[in-house]
């Protein structure tokens, strides 16, 4: 065997013109040119196959972030609680006590349009091993999913196929699916979006990192046998082969094994309880390539690492493919030598495979073997360190103008009764128990407040500590104001949680955009990028992790700017009855808290559903208020003065109040001076039921807060009213639960 | 103090649930790994829901030969309190210690949240606390939950009041002609708790704690 | 040798995927389909030269395993 | 007339239960088994009595349902 060599000195001024031809190696790994020659110019020669793989997977937008990264070093990312920010596969935050919460958030929308079920699945998969990576036992998911309309048979298939595979690697793999949303536009026909994010717990001396640690370190791979799945997913190789004189079809297709993964989760919680890895790191988008030189890079050291150690599932795997396979369920753990024996003994009690592949070495460099051959030889951090950044032009879009000044100015009011039925009825605000009934949204038995409230509330065992979760995108708000849409959205999820009783603590952030060659996408993205910062810094809330997503467009039209924010909450203590929506009761009082905006409707699901028009501008968020709505909310909840408490977002009051009473089955009265009132969607404005005789406390709460709150009506009888000015309408509300239970399940047959 | 084994095969994972709510109803529960095979002290054991093995093949199959099931069924043989939840019912049924099967449910889908059921056998470990006729609430959460048996032999102790999978004569928990072997496919254990929604499960797992008590005397 | 397991549901067993993939199946617009019925087939490669004895093998392990004769039946081919 | 659809994954695309299944066979001791796969057969009554035409429906069932053709090769078989 050849002994690796010390740091290699690679020529700086070597740069090769590419191979001429029909379509050079590089490319149809997705490489430009000028990509390609920085690969020589690190090298200071032309790359071996393998290493060009490498690069070809390490410098994908997926995995390297060149066009975002400059952008996204805007985001607020300290506070006295945050013990991991963004940089690592998740982010971490104190929660006192001894307490750790892990916190990420993944997309896997391309996967999910090729494949839904599998993709969809897999993307559950990735999300769990970047919280289990970090010590922590994954204890919570939440979907965020966006389709084309139901009426479009291929947009069925891929939402019952999205929903059916989450359903199926969730609930096998034993973590709770406790949340999500679900929204449907035109925009995402072409290009569906599944978001997935993850909670994790553990205790403060079980948090691992993704480090390969000292020289004489072992690497150990557990897990799945390494097949030709998903080989240069991340590259955007999908169709082109990598030889062209194999006939194989090399799919890119991965498969989710859930109970694989269920037993990798518990032998590697089992490897941290034990002290058993120095560090670990999971393999997803480029696979072992990732999980070899990001640990060495991050430890500041190089890696020897022996491809035919690895255990296979197919024979015959080119070096380049046993390094670019993005087979599921595999973790890459660094191991004391002395620890290694103890370590395959904790893999073969769980029944996972585990292989010895490499040892971390002195120096910076990443030493590849394919039994006694040298495949690849390269700078570990490299690949990262080194990837391209880009710095796309930005310009604002020439149409934002024209939309602001598109407004759809109403003279009268529509039919209220026949309004709010639309609303209901509408798939991206009508219930989603169809899809969260599906999911396994109670496993552990802490889940306090589910699926179908503004967030969700679990409880942390053994302390006296709510975590609460919401997560919040709007693509329409943010096409319209991609900054302002932005911003309103952490300031939407914040006030989710405190509706739960929780104080808001960190964000994690999924942006989802169209081709990022385009200025006017850029544009978008840097907005969109500004409005969550500006936001988090209002609310002196950290952005702990995310995830960009780019590219979603097809046939040159891209989707809306879809940022989705996952906001954690954390209340110390739970309140001891927290409100829900179901408690509503005859008699109670209903309260709006919040101002009287002016009369805005851009961006509304009531302009859009019962108008079919998208336009104006939406209203800019105040951080005053949302502080005060934030305060007055977690006071409530706390002192338990408000059996419910649900905020106003899509579809307005009208829809906000309809729901209380859908929950509680109760009816309700109440007075508007001006019909916009009942669909607007302003920010930092919620709705409260609460006993007549509390009503002066809750309208000190409010005057504490800062926030103005006034009694709009009346929880009683079976009918929800509506009093306008002039006017009363008045929909049942055995009408109404019906309408808004059967939107989903009646569309997808 | 009553001690009853959890048993835990790979792809277990309500084990940990079942543990806590089996505590709240008065039993030292304990988790033993499908490859022990030492039941002694054990007054009773239950078999917790999850994917044991995946669910593949079909939910149960594989789990039913580890090691531990030799032992298990000895156990019931003997008479001891046996209970399967879930894919622990599934896997007691697939090891013939159960009467039937299971298959999935009529609208091929997963179906997660909270059904009612009524106690319609006082005969069986599991029920043996309950009034007869009584409803009670709790969560269902499963996707092969509609069971069925050609053979007519199953004790029905809860009925579904609003059958939600298809299972045969509405079953929701199944017991042997003597009452101490029992599966029932809604999680007791998710409704120990009020926080947690509802505690209706409680009397039923306090009567199989009870019943696991009275086997030890 | 290559054989399959072909393992078909008992006619007395209700069959809700064969159901729902008829109805599926006409609502597409193939209003020939009368019925259908949706089973399992296992391929395996099993070490062995001779077709009996792998075949009663094969045999043994559906009885044990890869069948449940509650809801099942089973057929057993050798391809060789 | 009857008419069986054999639903095969491709060969690259990973089969995590068929490999489970082969684990506990070989458990059972039953060494001899090297792989297995856990595929679907698709039993079809449909009316029509030109077998070839026939084939040709069941062959477009598959394309637009019953097969995924991203992960699975399908085989028509008109048994008459
Ligand atoms: N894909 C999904 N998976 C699980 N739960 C979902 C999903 N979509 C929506 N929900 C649940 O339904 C409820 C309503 O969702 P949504 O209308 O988006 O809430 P909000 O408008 O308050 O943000 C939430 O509790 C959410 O967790
Ligand atoms: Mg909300």
């Amino acid at each position: 065997m050849t002994t690796p060599t010390d740091d290699l000195k690679f020529e700086d001024a070597y740069v090769p013109e590419p191979e001429p031809g029909p379509e050079p190696l590089h490319r149809r790994l997705g490489l430009t040119d000028d990509e390609y020659r920085s690969v020589c110019r690190i090298l200071g020669r032309e790359p071996r196959p393998a290493e060009l793989a490498m690069y070809s997977v390490m410098w994908s937008e997926h995995c390297s972030y060149k066009s975002s990264r400059p952008f996204l070093d805007r985001f607020p990312t300290e506070a006295p609680w945050v013990v991991v920010g963004p940089g690592e596969n998740a982010g971490v935050i104190d929660l006192g006590d001894g307490w750790l919460a892990a916190l990420r958030i993944e997309s896997h929308n391309h996967p999910t349009f090729v494949e839904p079920f599998q993709g969809a699945a897999t993307g559950i998969g990735g999300i769990l091993r970047d919280v289990f990576t970090m010590g922590a036992r994954p204890v919570a998911l939440w979907d965020q999913i966006r389709f084309g309309p139901l009426d479009q048979p291929r947009n069925r298939y891929l939402f019952t196929g999205a929903v059916s595979g989450i359903a199926w690697y969730g609930n096998a793999v034993g973590v709770p699916t406790v949340g999500g949303e679900v929204a449907f536009e035109e925009c995402y026909s072409g290009n569906p979006l599944v978001n997935v994010m993850c909670l994790g717990l553990m205790r403060s001396d079980e948090l691992v990192l993704g480090t390969a640690g000292r020289p004489g370190t072992v690497a150990v791979l557990l897990g799945a046998a390494t097949g030709r799945d998903g080989i240069g997913g991340a590259s955007v190789l999908a169709s082109a082969s990598f030889d062209e004189s194999s006939t194989t079809k090399r799919p890119s297709v991965q498969v989710g094994d859930p109970f694989e993964e269920k037993k990798l989760i518990e032998a590697c919680l089992e490897l941290y309880r034990r002290g058993l890895v120095v560090g670990i790191q999971d393999l997803g988008a480029a696979g072992l390539s990732c999980a070899t030189s990001e640990p060495a890079a991050r430890a500041g050291v190089g890696m020897e690492v022996h491809l035919e150690a690895v255990h296979v599932r197919e024979p015959g795997m080119t070096a380049a493919e046993l390094l670019m396979s993005e087979s599921q369920e595999r973790m890459m753990a660094f191991v004391d030598p002395d620890h290694v024996d103890q370590v395959l003994a904790v893999a073969e009690r769980w029944e996972v495979d585990a292989s010895v592949v490499g040892t971390v070495r002195a120096g910076g460099t990443l030493s590849v073997y394919e039994g006694d051959e040298l495949v690849a030889e390269v700078p570990a951090a490299s690949l990262s360190e080194d990837a391209p950044r880009y710095h796309r032009e930005l310009g604002e879009p020439g149409w934002m103008e024209d939309l602001w000044s598109n407004t759809l100015g109403l003279v009268a009011p529509p039919d209220t009764s026949k309004t709010l039925l639309l609303l209901l009825d509408d798939p991206s605000i009508a219930s989603a128990a169809w899809v969260y009934e599906q999911y396994d949204h109670m496993l552990f038995l802490n889940t306090v407040i589910g699926p179908g409230h503004d967030g969700t509330l679990l409880r942390v065992k053994g302390t006296r500590k709510g975590l609460a979760v919401s997560t919040d995108g709007n693509g329409r708000l943010c096409y319209l104001d991609p900054r302002r849409g932005a911003a309103r959205l952490v300031y939407e999820a914040a006030l989710n949680v405190a509706l739960c009783g929780a104080r808001p603590r960190a964000v994690v952030d999924n942006l989802n955009f169209g081709n990022p060659e385009k200025p006017e996408v850029m544009w978008q993205f840097r907005e969109t990028v500004e409005g969550i910062a500006e936001a988090c810094e209002a609310l002196g809330v950290p952005v702990v992790g995310g995830n960009v997503s780019f590219y979603n467009e097809t046939d040159g039209q891209d989707i809306y700017p879809t940022p989705v924010v996952g906001m954690l909450g954390l209340a110390d203590p739970m309140p001891a009855t927290p409100p829900r929506l179901d408690r509503a009761a005859d008699g109670m009082d209903l309260w709006l808290f919040g101002p009287e905006w002016a009369i805005n409707l851009a961006g509304s699901a009531f302009e859009q559903v019962a108008f079919g028009h998208v336009g104006g501008r939406p209203v800019a968020p105040d951080p005053t208020l949302a502080a005060a709505a934030i305060d007055a909310a977690v006071t409530l909840a706390a002192d338990g003065l408000a059996p419910v408490l649900h905020d106003i977002s899509d579809g307005g009051l009208a829809v906000a109040v309809a729901e209380i009473c859908i929950a509680s089955d109760i009816g309700v009265s109440l007075r508007v001076s001006d019909w916009r009132h009942l669909y607007a969607e302003d920010p930092h404005r919620f709705l409260a039921a609460a006993a007549p005789e509390d009503g002066d406390r809750i309208a000190e709460v409010a005057a504490e807060a800062g926030i103005p709150a006034r009694r709009i009506g009346r929880f009683e009888g079976i009918d929800i009213v509506f009093e306008l000015p002039g006017a009363v309408a008045s929909v049942d509300v055995e009408t109404a639960a019906r309408t808004y239970r059967e939107a989903i399940p009646r569309r997808v047959g | 103090m009553t001690r009853i084994g959890v048993i835990t095969f790979p792809g277990s994972n309500c084990e940990h649930d079942t543990v806590h709510a089996l505590g709240l109803a008065g039993a030292d529960a304990e988790l033993v790994w499908h490859r022990d095979t030492d039941l002694a002290g054990l007054d009773g054991v239950v078999l917790p829901g999850g994917f044991a093995h995946g669910d593949y093949l079909r939910p149960g199959a594989i789990a039913r030969f580890s090691p531990v099931m030799g032992e298990v069924a000895r156990l019931a043989d003997e008479g001891r309190p046996v209970l399967g939840v879930c894919n622990g019912f599934q896997i007691l049924c697939e090891a013939g210690l159960l009467p039937g099967a299971h298959i999935a449910n009529r609208d091929l889908a997963f179906i997660c949240r909270p059904v009612e059921v009524e106690v319609v056998d006082t005969g069986s470990v599991l029920t043996r606390a309950a009034e007869p006729g009584r409803r009670l609430r709790i969560p269902l959460n499963s996707y092969e939950g509609a069971w069925v048996d050609p053979t007519g032999e199953g004790r029905v102790v809860l009925r579904y009041t609003d059958d939600p999978n298809g299972s045969q004569d509405q079953a929701a928990a199944v017991a042997n002609q003597e009452g101490n072997v029992v599966g029932v496919m809604p999680h007791p254990e998710r409704a120990s708790e009020p926080i947690l929604g509802s505690d209706d499960g409680l009397v039923l797992l306090s009567g199989f704690v009870e019943a696991c008590r009275e086997v030890k005397v | 040798m290559k054989v399959t397991v072909n393992i078909v549901r008992r006619p007395d067993i209700a069959d809700p995927q064969g159901a729902t993939v008829a109805r599926a199946l006409r609502d597409l617009g193939h209003g020939a389909v009368r019925s259908v019925r949706v089973d399992r087939s296992i391929h395996l490669e099993v070490d062995g030269d001779d077709p009996d004895q792998v075949r009663a093998e094969v045999v043994r392990m559906c009885e044990e395993l890869l069948a449940n004769p509650v809801l099942e039946d089973f057929d057993v081919v050798v391809e060789g």
